[in-house]
C-alpha cells in the first residue's frame, strides 16, 4: 500500500488530498501543516475581517470530511527537515514521517522588507493566514489610525477590511497604480477613485522608510517623500514569496518558485511533485515561466499531482490567471495576459461610466480581458481563452456581453450536451 | 443523471421559463407575488437572442465542473449521488469566481452566486414544466457537459 | 288512430317453428301447441303460422292468401289478378267460429300461374314478376292485402293469440313438412291482420322477435332495388333483404344470413386470410344489409329453415333436434311440450346462423 | 392617412397583474405589445389586434383580456358598425374584402335543430364497456354485387378500398397555407388514428414523403405538385372542384406566405400568389371529368380511388349523382362553413348551402337512382363535434372531414386572419420564427386526443341508439327528429319532427 504525505494544507494541498484518495482508495495519506486550522479558505480571511464570513464558516470541508476520506490531518506540525534519499521529513517538534511520494504544497509566505524601527514591535502585522487576520481584527479599534505597506491584492483587501474597524486606513504603494497584477493602467485609475471615494486614502510612488514608536508601539511612519503619518496599526503586505525552504534545502532545483515539469508536476526529484503558490508555472499563453498565485490554479495542479503520485497519466492541459474580486460593490474580473500591449497583440475596449471592457487578442485568439462592472458570464470569454477558438468563426459582436449564441448552432449544441451529438 | 436540454429550434424566445424560475424558487411560489415581494429575485435560466433565434441555457452540471475547481470556500459542491452542481448560500462569499470560470455564463450575480439546481424535490424542473412549446426537456443523459 | 305502415309499431313476441328435414308432412296440432306455451309472451293482438307443403296439387301454381276490408277491394284486386294471372282456384281459406277472433275481414286464396305473355312482355321471370304483382297490389290496392303468396305454402294469421289463430283456420287439418309460427306483442293496439307475422314474400316467410335499431339504414337501402316498405315493420325489411340477397344476387342462404348478422371486426382480423377476405368484402359491400339491434328470426322457405339471433345474442332462441325433426322456440319449454326427449339442445349463438336444409324426396 | 373607423378589438392589461416580463411584447407577430423607452414597462396598441388570444394564453398572470372595441355607433339595424366598417375599409383600399375561416353568418346550423334517438325498453341500449362498437370505416367504390365459391371464397375483384379505425378524416389545408409543423402533426396524427390527413391543393412537402400512404392527395385547378409519383405515393386522390367557403371561385394563397419550400413543393417561383383558377381549365362538363378521373386511375393503375370534392350548392344532389356516374369512388360535398386560408369575404358570407341540407338531398338522390350503395360519401363544413359527426352518418355520410375543429385543437382561436400569414399560433403562416410556435409532437397529440375523444363519444351515441356499428347508423334517418324545422326543412332533411 502506498504511502502520499503532503506538506501544506490549503488549496493545493486539499486538492492533492481529495484526488489521491479518489484515485488510491487504498493509499494511505498524511497531510501536514504548520498551522493550527485545518484547511481553511483563505482568500475568505477578508471577508471574516468584514464579519461577513464566522469562523466555523471558513473551513473548506466540514470535519468529518477527513475521518470519511480517512485522511490524517496534523495541524501545528512545521516541516523543517527533508531527506529525499532516505524519503522522510522531520517537523520541529522531532516527529519523522515516510513516505513514498511527497507533494510540496506550501504556498507562499509574506516578504517583509527590513524597514527601519519596525522590527520586533507589537503593532505590525502581515495578512496571509488566518492566525494573522485574526489578530489584525482584535487590534483594530475606531481610535485607531491604520497603514497599509502595498496596494496589492492583499493589502487592498486589508484596506477594505480596515475602512469600518479604524479611524483611517492609508494604503502605501511604490508603484505607480493599485492591484498591478490584475489591472491595467486605465482600470486602475478607475478603481483607485472607487476606493478613496470609499474612505481609503491612497499613496502611489510611495513607501515607509522609518517607523517611530513609543516603547514597542509604533506610533508615527515616515515615507520616502519624507511625509509623516499617525499610525497605530502597520500592516505589512508589500508581497509574497513562494515557500521554497523546505525544497532549497533539500537541493531541489528551485527558479523563485519550486521548479516542477509544467505538465506533471514532478519535482527534479521523481518522487518529490509540488503545487499551488509555492511552484514556478507556465503560462500558456505565452509560455512565460511565473508564478500564478491563484486558487483555481492551486486546486488543479494539487489535482494533477495527485494523479501522478497515484501513477495516473493525467498531465495539465491548461494554465492562465483567471480573477473575480470585488471591493465595496466594484465587480472585477480579469484573466490572462491583461499586461500585453502592442504588436502582436491588439486590444478591443469599451469604456462606458463605471463600466470598463478590455479585451486583448493576438492572432485572432482572445487571450486576455479585464472587466470592471461588466463581469456577466465572462466564463465565456475564459472559455474563449483557454480553447483559443478562432474569433472570425464566432457570430455576433464580441465586445457585447457574451452568450452561447457567439458560437454556431452545431457547436453550441454539442457544448451544451457536454460534447454528445445534438 | 437527468439535465434539461434545449431544443432551439423550438424555442419561442417568449422567456417563461425566466418566469417560473423565478416564480419556482420565490417564497411565495406565485408569479405576482414573486415580483412584487421579491424584486431582487433571479432566474437561474437565461433566454439569449431575438424572435429570429433563440435558446435558453442554464447550468449543465458538468461532470468536472470548473466552478467547484475554482470556487474558494467549498460553497459550490457536485452531489457525487444526484451529479447536481449547488452553491451553498450559508458558505458563499459572493466573490463570483465561478462565473469567471463558468464556460456557459449561467451564473447569476446575486448576495451569492445564483445557479440552477434543477428543481430538486420537484418531478421536474419547473422551467421544463411550464415551456409552452416543449422546448425544454427533462432526459437522462450520460453525463459529461463540461466544455 | 294511425294504421300499421302510417307508424312503425315495435313488438317484443314469441316463435317457433318444427321442420321434418325428410320433408315428412304432419299436422299443424304440434305446432300450435308448441306456441301456445309461450301465451304469456304475446298480448293476444297477433297471432300467425306458415306452413310449406300443403298444397301438394297445385305445387305449381303460386297460392295467393289475401285479406279483403270491402267487396270492391275484392272485386279490383281480382280483377287485376285475373288479368295478370291464369288463376285456377279461387275459394276463401276455411275458418272456424272463435270467440276471441272477432270481425275478421273475408279471407280467400287463389291459386295461380303467371300469364306467361304478359311476364314475357314485362321481360321477368316468373318469381320477379310474381313479386312485383304482390307489392303493387299491397302498396296501391286499398283494403286489400296478400297475405302470402308463396309455391305449395301458405301464412295463416290474424289479430289474436296464436293458439285461438290456429284453431280459427283449422289448421290440424293442414299436413306440412314445415311449421313456423309467431305470437304477438305490440306496444300497442294496431287491431289490423296484415300486421301480425308471419311476414311473406313468394315461399319466404319470416317471424321475428325483436325490433332492429338499423331498421331505417335497412329500409333505405333495399328501397333502392325495387322494394317499397310499406308496413314499416322490422320484419317486412328483414324479408326483402333476404329476398335481394339470395332471389338477385342469387347468394346462398347462408351467405345472406352472414350478411344480415355479419361477425365483428375484432374476429375478422383474426380469421385465415380466404374468411378475412370473404368477410371483409361482404362487410364493405353489404353494410347497409347488416341488421343491428336485438332480433332473433326465423325464415321459412322451400329450401329449409334458418334461424339466426342478432351478434350480441339479446334475444333468446332455443334449438334441439331429434331424428329428422328440429325444433326452434324463443324459449326451451315450447320445444319440450312437444318434443320430451330431444338428441341436442342448444341455445342458437349470436351471428352464428343455423340452417336446416330440406331433402325433399324427388315426387314431392 | 386618416382612419375612418375604430379598431376591432381592445386590449385590457390588468396593471395588478402585469409584472412586465414582456411575454407578449416577443409574442405578437402583429406588434400590438412593446416596451417603452426603458425596455421595462410594456405598452400596448389596439388597431392591429386580431383578438387571436396568443398573448391572453400566453400570459403568466393572467393578466390580458380582449374585448370589442366599444364605441357605439347610433344603433341601426341595417347600418351596423360591421356593414359600415367594410364599407370604410373598401373606400380606403378599393379592393376586395379577403377573410378566412368559414361563413361566420348566424343562418340557421341545421345540426342543432337535429336530435338523436336513444333506445328504451323496446330495444335495450348496447353497453360499449361490454360490447366491441365497431367505428371501422371502408371508403371507395363498391361492386353491384359479389360471388362465391361453395366453400365461401370470394371470386369477385374488389375495387380498392380505404380502411379506416375512424368515420373521421382530416379536410384539405395546403403546404402553403398551414405551415409544414401542422402538415407533420395532421400526418402522424392521422397515421396513428388510423385515418387520413389531405395534402390540399399545396402538393406534399419531400419530408413527408414516407407518409403519402396515409395522405390525401389533391388535384386542384392550379394542378399544383401534381406528378406521377404525388399521385401513387397516397391513400386516395381527391379532385378538388369546390370548397364550401369559396363556391365558384380558386384558391388563392397570398405571395407572401410562397417561400422557397412552399414553391418548391408547389412548382411554381418564390413570392408569386399561388391563384388556382375557377373552373379547371380542362374540365368544363361531366364528360370532362370523367375523362380526368379515367386518367387518374389509368396513372396509379386503378390501385387508388378518386374522390371528387364538390361545394354545396343549390343543384348539388344533381351533380353529385352525375359525378358518381361519372366514375368517381367518393364524393365529398364541403357545406358553405367550411373554412379557408383566404376567400373574398362577400363570397364567404353569402354563397353556397349548408352541409346538412345538401348531404341529406344528395343521399336521398342516390338512393332513389339505386347508386347510393356503389360510392362513398364524405361531409365537411362545419363538423364541430362528435354529434355532428353522428348525425351527419344518420343523414347518409359513410364519413366526414374535420379541419378547423382540427386547426382548433392545435392552437387556432379563429381570428379569421390566416389570410395574412402573421398566424401567431404558428399554423397558418410560413414565417419561421412562428412556425416554429407549433411543436409538431405536441400538435400531433392534441390531434390524436381530439379524435380518440370523439370516437368514445360516437360509440357511446351510437350504444345509446342500440347500434354496435356505424354501418347500421349511416343513413339510418329514424335515429334523427327535427326541432324547430318547418315541413321543408324537414322532408329535405327526411327526417320527421320530434314528438312525431
Amino acid at each position: 500500500m502506498r504511502s502520499y504525505l503532503i506538506i501544506g494544507a490549503s488549496a493545493a494541498g486539499l486538492s492533492a488530498a481529495q484526488e489521491l484518495r479518489a484515485a488510491d482508495p487504498q493509499g494511505k495519506i498524511t497531510v501536514l501543516t504548520a498551522e493550527e486550522y485545518l484547511p481553511y479558505s483563505r482568500p475568505s480571511i477578508s471577508y471574516y475581517l468584514k464579519s461577513k464570513v464566522s469562523e466555523e464558516d471558513i473551513y473548506l470541508r466540514p470535519a468529518e470530511f477527513y475521518s470519511e476520506k480517512k485522511i490524517d490531518v496534523f495541524t501545528g506540525a512545521r516541516v523543517t527537515g527533508l531527506d529525499p534519499a532516505a524519503k522522510t521529513v522531520t517537523t520541529a517538534d522531532g516527529r519523522q514521517f515516510s513516505y513514498d511520494k511527497l507533494c510540496l504544497a506550501t504556498g507562499s509566505h509574506p516578504f517583509v522588507p527590513p524597514t527601519e524601527g519596525v522590527e520586533g514591535k507589537e503593532n505590525v502585522v502581515t495578512f496571509l493566514d488566518f492566525a494573522s487576520a485574526k489578530r489584525l481584527k482584535e487590534m483594530a479599534s475606531p481610535e485607531k489610525h491604520a497603514v497599509v505597506i502595498g496596494a496589492g491584492l492583499i493589502g487592498m483587501k486589508a484596506a477594505e477590511g480596515l475602512v469600518k474597524l479604524c479611524k483611517s486606513v492609508t494604503v502605501v504603494e511604490l508603484a505607480e497604480s493599485v492591484l498591478p497584477s490584475i489591472l491595467d493602467a486605465n482600470s486602475a485609475v478607475m478603481v483607485k477613485e472607487h476606493l478613496e471615494e470609499n474612505g481609503i486614502s491612497i499613496l502611489l510612488g510611495n513607501t515607509v522608510t522609518r517607523a517611530d514608536s513609543q516603547g514597542d508601539t509604533i506610533t508615527s511612519v515616515e515615507l520616502k517623500n519624507g511625509e509623516k503619518l499617525p499610525c497605530d496599526l502597520l500592516v505589512m503586505a508589500v508581497g509574497v514569496r513562494p515557500e521554497t525552504a523546505l525544497a532549497e534545502k533539500a537541493g531541489l532545483r528551485v527558479e523563485r518558485g519550486i521548479t516542477v515539469d509544467p505538465e506533471t508536476m514532478q519535482t527534479s526529484d521523481p518522487d518529490i511533485y509540488a503545487a499551488g503558490d509555492c511552484v514556478t508555472s507556465v503560462d500558456m499563453l505565452d509560455g512565460s515561466k511565473k508564478i500564478i498565485a491563484l486558487w483555481p490554479n492551486a486546486v488543479q495542479q494539487g489535482k494533477i499531482a495527485a494523479r501522478q503520485m497515484a501513477g495516473k497519466a493525467d498531465r495539465l492541459t491548461e494554465n492562465f490567471s483567471v480573477n473575480a474580486i470585488d471591493f465595496f460593490g466594484l465587480r472585477i474580473c480579469t484573466c490572462g495576459l491583461i499586461h500585453a500591449a502592442g504588436d502582436p497583440y491588439r486590444e478591443l475596449v469599451r469604456r462606458e461610466g463605471s463600466v470598463y471592457k478590455r479585451l486583448i487578442v493576438k492572432e485572432n485568439k482572445l487571450v486576455g480581458f479585464v472587466l470592471i462592472n461588466c463581469i456577466e458570464n465572462a466564463g465565456i470569454y475564459t472559455a474563449l481563452i483557454r480553447s483559443g477558438t478562432d474569433l472570425s468563426t464566432l457570430q455576433g459582436d464580441l465586445m457585447d456581453m457574451p452568450t452561447m449564441l457567439l458560437y454556431s448552432e452545431a457547436e453550441r449544441t454539442s457544448l451544451l450536451l457536454g460534447g454528445e451529438p445534438a | 443523471m437527468k439535465k434539461v436540454i434545449a431544443k432551439e429550434n423550438l424555442c419561442l424566445n417568449c422567456r417563461l421559463c425566466e418566469v417560473y424560475c423565478k416564480t419556482a424558487h420565490s417564497k411565495s411560489k406565485d408569479p405576482l407575488r414573486a415580483y412584487l415581494n421579491e424584486p431582487e429575485l433571479q432566474s437561474r435560466i437565461t433566454v439569449c437572442g431575438d424572435n429570429q433565434k433563440s435558446v435558453a441555457v442554464q447550468c449543465r452540471h458538468c461532470d468536472n465542473p470548473k466552478c467547484v475547481e475554482a470556487c474558494i470556500t467549498g460553497a459550490m459542491q457536485k452531489d457525487p449521488v444526484t451529479g447536481v452542481v449547488t452553491c451553498d448560500a450559508e458558505k458563499c462569499i459572493g466573490c463570483m469566481t465561478c462565473l469567471a470560470v463558468c464556460p456557459f455564463g449561467c451564473i447569476k450575480i446575486g448576495e451569492t452566486a445564483v445557479k440552477c439546481d434543477l428543481c430538486q424535490g420537484e418531478e421536474e424542473p419547473a422551467c421544463v414544466k411550464n415551456c409552452p412549446n416543449r422546448a425544454l426537456v427533462y432526459l437522462e443523459m450520460g453525463g459529461k457537459a463540461d466544455a | 288512430m294511425l294504421k300499421e305502415g302510417q307508424v312503425r309499431i315495435p313488438s317484443g313476441c314469441a316463435i317457433a317453428a318444427v321442420i321434418d328435414t325428410t320433408g315428412e308432412r304432419f299436422s299443424g296440432e304440434t305446432i300450435i301447441r308448441s306456441i301456445a306455451l309461450m301465451h304469456d309472451r304475446s298480448n293476444g293482438l297477433g297471432g300467425g303460422f306458415a306452413a310449406y307443403g300443403i298444397y301438394p296439387e297445385h305445387a305449381d301454381s303460386y297460392a295467393f292468401h289475401v285479406f279483403f276490408d270491402s267487396e270492391e277491394a275484392r272485386q279490383q284486386c281480382e280483377a287485376f289478378l285475373f288479368d295478370h294471372f291464369n288463376v285456377d282456384v279461387s275459394e276463401p281459406i276455411p275458418t272456424k267460429k272463435v270467440p276471441s277472433i272477432t270481425d275478421a275481414p273475408d279471407i280467400r286464396r287463389y291459386f295461380a300461374k303467371p300469364n306467361k305473355v304478359r311476364m314475357r312482355e314485362a321481360g321477368l321471370d316468373e318469381a320477379e314478376y310474381t313479386a312485383r304483382c304482390v307489392i303493387r297490389i299491397n302498396a296501391e290496392f286499398e283494403g286489400a292485402f296478400v297475405f302470402s303468396s308463396g309455391k305449395n305454402m301458405g301464412a295463416f294469421k290474424a289479430v289474436g293469440y296464436p293458439e285461438d289463430v290456429g284453431e280459427f283456420y283449422m289448421l290440424d287439418r293442414y299436413k306440412a313438412y314445415l311449421w313456423t309460427a309467431h305470437g304477438r306483442f305490440p306496444t300497442n293496439t294496431p287491431g289490423w291482420w296484415g300486421g301480425a307475422h308471419p311476414f311473406t314474400l313468394l315461399d319466404w316467410s319470416i317471424v321475428h322477435n325483436g325490433e332492429i335499431s338499423s331498421y331505417d339504414a335497412n329500409r333505405r337501402y333495399i328501397e333502392q332495388f325495387g322494394y317499397k316498405c310499406n308496413l314499416q315493420t322490422d320484419t317486412e325489411v328483414i324479408t326483402y333483404l333476404f329476398d335481394h340477397l339470395c332471389r338477385h344476387h342469387g347468394l346462398d342462404l347462408d351467405v345472406a344470413a352472414d350478411i344480415l348478422a355479419a361477425p365483428e371486426w375484432d374476429e375478422i382480423d383474426e380469421m385465415s386470410p380466404d374468411q378475412r377476405a370473404y368477410f371483409t368484402a361482404l362487410r364493405t359491400v353489404y353494410g347497409s344489409a347488416l341488421v343491428n339491434g336485438p332480433f332473433s328470426v326465423i325464415l321459412g322457405s322451400n329450401r329449409g329453415l334458418l334461424a339466426i339471433n342478432d351478434r350480441l345474442k339479446l334475444r333468446s332462441l332455443t334449438a334441439a333436434t331429434k331424428g329428422n325433426r328440429a325444433y326452434f322456440a324463443s324459449e326451451e319449454s315450447a320445444i319440450r311440450v312437444v318434443c320430451p326427449d330431444p338428441e341436442r339442445v342448444w341455445a342458437v349463438s349470436g351471428s352464428d346462423p343455423v340452417f336446416i336444409p330440406l331433402h325433399l324426396s324427388k315426387e314431392d | 392617412m386618416m382612419r375612418y373607423f375604430q379598431p376591432e378589438f381592445h386590449i385590457v392589461r390588468d396593471p395588478a397583474r402585469c409584472i412586465h416580463c414582456g411575454c407578449c411584447v416577443r409574442q405578437c407577430a402583429n406588434e400590438c405589445h412593446y416596451f417603452d423607452e426603458d425596455g421595462k414597462t410594456v405598452l400596448c396598441r389596439d388597431e392591429s389586434c386580431v383578438s387571436c388570444q396568443r398573448c391572453v394564453c400566453l400570459c403568466p398572470t393572467g393578466a390580458l383580456r380582449i374585448e370589442k372595441f366599444k364605441s357605439d355607433y347610433r344603433e341601426s339595424a341595417v347600418w351596423t358598425q360591421q356593414v359600415q366598417k367594410e364599407i370604410c375599409r373598401q373606400a380606403s383600399t378599393g379592393g376586395t374584402l379577403l377573410s378566412a375561416m368559414g361563413n361566420p353568418k348566424p343562418y340557421p346550423i341545421y345540426w342543432d335543430h337535429m336530435l338523436l334517438n336513444a333506445s328504451q325498453v323496446t330495444n335495450p341500449s348496447i353497453d360499449p364497456l361490454r360490447e366491441p362498437m365497431e367505428i371501422r370505416t371502408f371508403l371507395g367504390r363498391k361492386p353491384d354485387r359479389l360471388s362465391f365459391t361453395k366453400d365461401k371464397k370470394l371470386l369477385t375483384e374488389m375495387p380498392p378500398q380505404i380502411k379506416l379505425e375512424t368515420p373521421i378524416l382530416f379536410s384539405a389545408m395546403s403546404f402553403g397555407s398551414i405551415s409544414l409543423n401542422a402538415h407533420r402533426a395532421l400526418s402522424a396524427a392521422a397515421k396513428e388514428l388510423g385515418t387520413l390527413f389531405n395534402t390540399g391543393e399545396g402538393g406534399l412537402h419531400p419530408d413527408l414523403h414516407d407518409m403519402g400512404q396515409y395522405a390525401v392527395v389533391q388535384v386542384a385547378s392550379g394542378r399544383f405538385g401534381v406528378h406521377k409519383d404525388y399521385l401513387n405515393n397516397s391513400a386516395f386522390i381527391e379532385i378538388k372542384i369546390g370548397q364550401g367557403a369559396k363556391p365558384g371561385i380558386g384558391g388563392h394563397l397570398p405571395g407572401e406566405k410562397v417561400n422557397v419550400e412552399v414553391s418548391n413543393a408547389r412548382m411554381i417561383p418564390v413570392g408569386s400568389d399561388a391563384i388556382s383558377p375557377a373552373p379547371h381549365h380542362d374540365i368544363y362538363s361531366i364528360e370532362d371529368l370523367r375523362q380526368l378521373i379515367w386518367s387518374l386511375k389509368e396513372v396509379t393503375e386503378g390501385k387508388k380511388p378518386v374522390c371528387v370534392k364538390i361545394a354545396a350548392v343549390h343543384n348539388c344532389a344533381a351533380i353529385v349523382s352525375g359525378v358518381a356516374r361519372a366514375g368517381a369512388d367518393i364524393i365529398a360535398i364541403d357545406g358553405f362553413r367550411g373554412g379557408t386560408g383566404a376567400a373574398p369575404t362577400r363570397i364567404r358570407d353569402n354563397v353556397g348551402i349548408p352541409i346538412e341540407l345538401a348531404l341529406a338531398s344528395a343521399d336521398q338522390r342516390l338512393r332513389d337512382e339505386g347508386i347510393r350503395s356503389r360510392v362513398s360519401l364524405l361531409a365537411a363544413g362545419p363538423t364541430r363535434n362528435a354529434a355532428d359527426v353522428v348525425k351527419a352518418i344518420a343523414l347518409g355520410a359513410d364519413a366526414v372531414y374535420i379541419a378547423s375543429a382540427a386547426l382548433i385543437a392545435i392552437g387556432c382561436h379563429m381570428c379569421q386572419t390566416c389570410n395574412t400569414g402573421r398566424c401567431n399560433w404558428g399554423i397558418a403562416t410560413q414565417r419561421e420564427d412562428l412556425t416554429r410556435r407549433l411543436n409538431p409532437e405536441i400538435a400531433k397529440e392534441r390531434l390524436v386526443n381530439l379524435v380518440t375523444a370523439w370516437n368514445h363519444e360516437i360509440k357511446e351515441m351510437l350504444g345509446g341508439m342500440g347500434i354496435n356499428s356505424l354501418d347500421s347508423l349511416r343513413g339510418n334517418r329514424l335515429m334523427l327528429r327535427g326541432i324547430g324545422l318547418t315541413e321543408k326543412e324537414l322532408s329535405v332533411l327526411g327526417i320527421r319532427h320530434a314528438g312525431e
